[in-house]
């Protein structure tokens, strides 16, 4: 317990966390402070580009060992999985419509890329390996989730106007996100120790400092967020949106066990599992519930998950993992 | 100047829907529109604006229809068709065009 | 289609009086605009271009306001104002609108 | 608010003509107007999107120029001769200003 | 003399003072040469970023002396009083209205940052060392001048019809670029030294290039500028623009005396007084000062006393200061 | 001839290559991954300015050799000259008018930058020493190509609607590439390596990444255009696009044979005659040709002959010019 303590302190000083209190501080005194649309993107290709990479670049050394399958697996099952129970959790502690409670739902089903590209940097700040091909299960891990909401919805009768065809069904499996993310990690894997030589002063020398500003752009939006809908959840909801990272990461501690991943590796998934997704949901949900609330589903994924699993969450994860897993 | 009647249409639309309203209005025999980005805004789904958005890249954009009058209802009814669950609005403004060929 | 007449008021102003103006505008009582970005203009203060700008991020907004014909009168003075001291344009056109009871 | 009668004529050309148009402008005695970023369109000659765009920055724009009515003939003229050999379309909308002095 | 005139050619021959002289020629001569504005305001957000952080990095691993919170007053003292000096040398320099000299004077009282990392870098490549605080004086130097110029206008009877609100004070003291510096300094501060080793393959090795291309930036855009108000300032103005930021820094060096700086330290804050701000007073005067010409402020400030600070000035502050406080 | 296969597949497993890969697949899924504008101008302006600075900070460590002025020469008749070679060829394998004939020719007598990039990176892997100032034949060659095009739509009749003025010349000589690439190559003669050494870990260390991403895009951007453009080219032009590179390689060996380039330099103009343009080429056609369909020229351009040029087009030229040349 203190060893959490004292990881959980380390890791809020460090210039990330800070980065984005920053952000969030900057947001809430209304300072125009502003990072360009198009800056915050290529900031998230760099990210993705560069996990991705060297996801696929570990996997090229370390080869694929036979875990790989029953990790992905265990990833899909855990997506489609926990909007179920994210649901069922919605009806104890929130009022919302079934139609908001599927969405916010398919939000803790899916990933958050940022908290697992955060989760890497703790890991190797402490010199714990994970395996490379975790980025192939944070990709499985984006889109499953929304179709468990589309079939929640569905079969609650909550009838929704929304669009959901196949040009829906493209958009989320071909999601920029996972086309940028398995794309370089298959050149990573490819190209192996060589190609990642190439351009290791890109992809791992500046990352670190890169993730800082993009935090800093995380903490701006989350807390404009948070000013805008003020009000608007109460505090079960906020309670929810604490509970089930802990809830998912757990079953993600299980699903680890079961695929046989290393404490590394465990730490991952059970990030993975309590992260809530914060662009690929939201915009499939935009076109598929239109009458779901945005104001619902991403304060609570980016004004109160986010934060939650960046500063208690991951220091949280990686002490239960190294203690149940053992390494 | 020789001008001819027009009209001009306004779509103002959530970015996810923007290629399912061109595929709607394609559909309905409308190839000439121009797409104008949307920088922020406010109405009754509340305010937001790109720079502070929380999902980047979402947001709305602006479909501006330049259309001969008789040719109006078609594109309307497509436009609707696809907008009329979601938030957004339609405006039509009498307007007159040069090279009323190309229309 | 059944449409409503209303007005598009259209107020291209300095950027740094945005939140002056949406403020004065909700303050009237309008909750509906869409604001778009300008890439530069020309008017009696000179010629400007975003690229070439001196001061980045500073430049003009389009604010396009489509409201009840009734309710214009308030939202001019409102817009007034704030535009008066400063440099910029408001122009209004008629217009319809579909789903009115958006308006 | 007292108001005067103008007209809006909205020009969508390509970029790459944007300096030689608004230079015509100019040389036509039309020193107000506004450009407008455009983000991607559809036409006779085909659809096209900035973002998937092979030349990245050409593209097009959108001048908008409030006008007194009795000079909107020149402003046709000028921009007729530059777009006429070239892509994009012109429209004219009747409109009110404020603040008349300015235009 | 014949070692400032050295230290000046030296300087002339850099890349980043090149760079700038591309960028002014190329628009100068009409090119179409652009830097995307999403990708210049990522630039100055990366060089705010990693000056804070360098100077909070400085400050941990120095300490704070005694000298910091003198500093800190004097800088807030100069930034004060200097709009009164530029406001009256105008009116012996220049026919300008009351409210454009206003206008001008807030300018040269403010600082401009870019004008700072150019001497933190002079500073650096001649092994000059200096107070990690300079970056919080330069935060401090950002907002007052404002205040005094609002207040000379008043003063005077000139009438403005702008906007002086509540929301006008937040925008200035709360704009980004001052929230953005100190809130990296104080994260370089709590994080260290460690922080710094984390991220420095991010904001300390590119740092110099990232300069060349924002001082391409400022180059075309000071080019556009000086074209377009061709003819709009006559001698008297354009010799202010190089007077203000002498009479600025000898005053810097005064302050700096006082206050007990290093050498390095008034070599900056007599920079920090010679420059003149091109962003966050341009930014205030639309909007309280709306009368006052940008032609006229910009240019002077964009066009003359930025070239004249970083060709010139510059080298001239570095060798007085090293003369004038020892080292 | 075993050689060049081995160097063309170790080619085609680089991460750059890769990325295009990846890409074109990206666009041709019709996903929605896309690199904004912004970010995209951005990389060009960086992969101009490095390539510029590097190519002068080269001619300042080794001299201007003899074979300087004559390269420069050969290289300007290259690009006057390739566009009547392709307007004959297009003669014989399409079926185009005039005026698309003559502006596809002045593609492929201009050159693509990324092209000759990507060239410089595969010397450079290789170990091949190429001369500094072959960023200067790039820059000679991009213009002259357009003018052989007007010419020939002149000369054939072919009339125009199109504006050909004094302010088409300077935007065409003035367009912002070759004003940074030259410039650039300007400040690395004159800084030399002491200039290159201070931004060395800007523009040298993280040059292949960002590559990288630029392929990446440029992939996207060709898949998008090749989809949008299909079946709008018959079997001829398509066989075009490829047999041009060939024949305008074949006259850049001549060249360089002629001027006396090393096997690297060689290597090089071989790459820069037998790349077509994409971005300045295409911007003047829009103006001075604008019945011209951009769908022909950039679908050839960058749908067909970057990706062969990238693909087989730079090693067989590597292979070919160190055969021929000796070294
Ligand atoms: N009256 C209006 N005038 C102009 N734009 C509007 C208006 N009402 C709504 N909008 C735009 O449509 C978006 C969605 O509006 P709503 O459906 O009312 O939430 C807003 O964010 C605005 O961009
Ligand atoms: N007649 C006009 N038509 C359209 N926009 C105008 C007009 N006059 C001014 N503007 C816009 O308003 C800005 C300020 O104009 P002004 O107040 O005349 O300097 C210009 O930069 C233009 O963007
Ligand atoms: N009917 C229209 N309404 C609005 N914009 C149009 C229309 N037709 C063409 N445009 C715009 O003008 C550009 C060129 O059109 P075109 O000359 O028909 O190829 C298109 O890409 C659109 O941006
Ligand atoms: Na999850
Ligand atoms: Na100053
Ligand atoms: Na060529």
């Amino acid at each position: 317990m203190a060893e959490i303590l004292e990881l959980a302190a380390g890791n809020l000083i460090s210039p990330i966390i800070l980065s984005f209190v920053l952000g969030l501080l900057a947001a809430l005194a209304r300072s125009d402070l502003t990072i360009p649309e198009a800056v915050a993107k290529g900031m998230s290709i760099y990210l993705l580009f560069a996990i991705g990479f060297k996801g696929g670049a570990g996997v090229a050394a370390h080869g694929v060992d036979t875990t790989l399958v029953l990790t992905l697996i265990v990833a899909g099952i855990l997506s489609f999985g926990l909007p179920f129970i994210g649901f069922a959790l919605l009806g104890l502690m929130s009022k919302f419509s079934t139609i908001d409670k599927a969405a916010v739902a398919a939000h803790y089903g899916s990933i958050s890329i940022v908290t697992f590209v955060a989760a890497t940097s703790v890991l190797e700040a402490q010199g714990i390996a994970s395996e490379g091909y975790m980025v192939a299960a944070a990709a499985v891990m984006e889109a499953p989730a929304i179709l468990s909401a589309l079939w929640i919805v569905a079969r609650a009768g909550g009838k929704s106007s929304g669009t959901v065809d196949a040009g829906l069904y493209r958009e989320i499996l071909l999601n920029g996100s996972i086309v940028l993310l398995v794309g370089s990690f298959f050149i990573g894997a490819i190209t192996g120790k060589d190609g990642l030589d190439t351009i290791s002063p890109f992809i791992v020398a500046p990352f670190q400092g890169v993730l800082c500003l993009f935090l800093l752009d995380m903490g701006l939006v989350a807390g404009r967020g948070l000013r805008e809908s003020r009000g608007e959840l109460g505090l079960g909801p906020i309670a929810f949106g604490m509970l089930m990272p802990l809830v998912g990461s757990s079953l993600g501690l299980l699903g680890a066990l079961a695929a046989g991943l290393s404490p590394g590796g465990a730490a991952l998934l059970m990030t993975l599992s309590a992260s809530a997704s914060y662009i690929a949901v939201p915009a499939a949900m935009r076109v598929a519930l239109p009458e779901a609330r945005p104001s619902i589903y991403l304060t609570l994924s980016l004004g109160v998950t986010f934060p939650f699993n960046l500063t208690v969450g991951i220091p949280l994860y990686t002490a239960l993992s190294t203690a149940f897993v053992g390494g | 100047m020789e001008t001819h009647k027009a009209k001009r249409v306004e779509i103002i639309i959530e970015a996810a829907l923007e290629s399912r309203l061109t595929d709607a209005m394609r559909k309905a025999g409308v190839t000439g529109y121009t797409i104008l980005p949307v920088k922020g805004g406010s109405g009754r789904s509340g305010q937001w604006a790109r720079a502070g958005q929380v999902t980047r890249g979402s947001g709305m954009v602006s479909v501006v229809c330049l259309i001969r009058p008789e040719r109006m209802e078609e594109l309307l009814d497509a436009a609707f068709a696809v907008v009329e669950p979601h938030i957004g609005v339609v405006s039509i403004t009498d307007a007159e065009v040069l090279r009323a060929e190309r229309f």
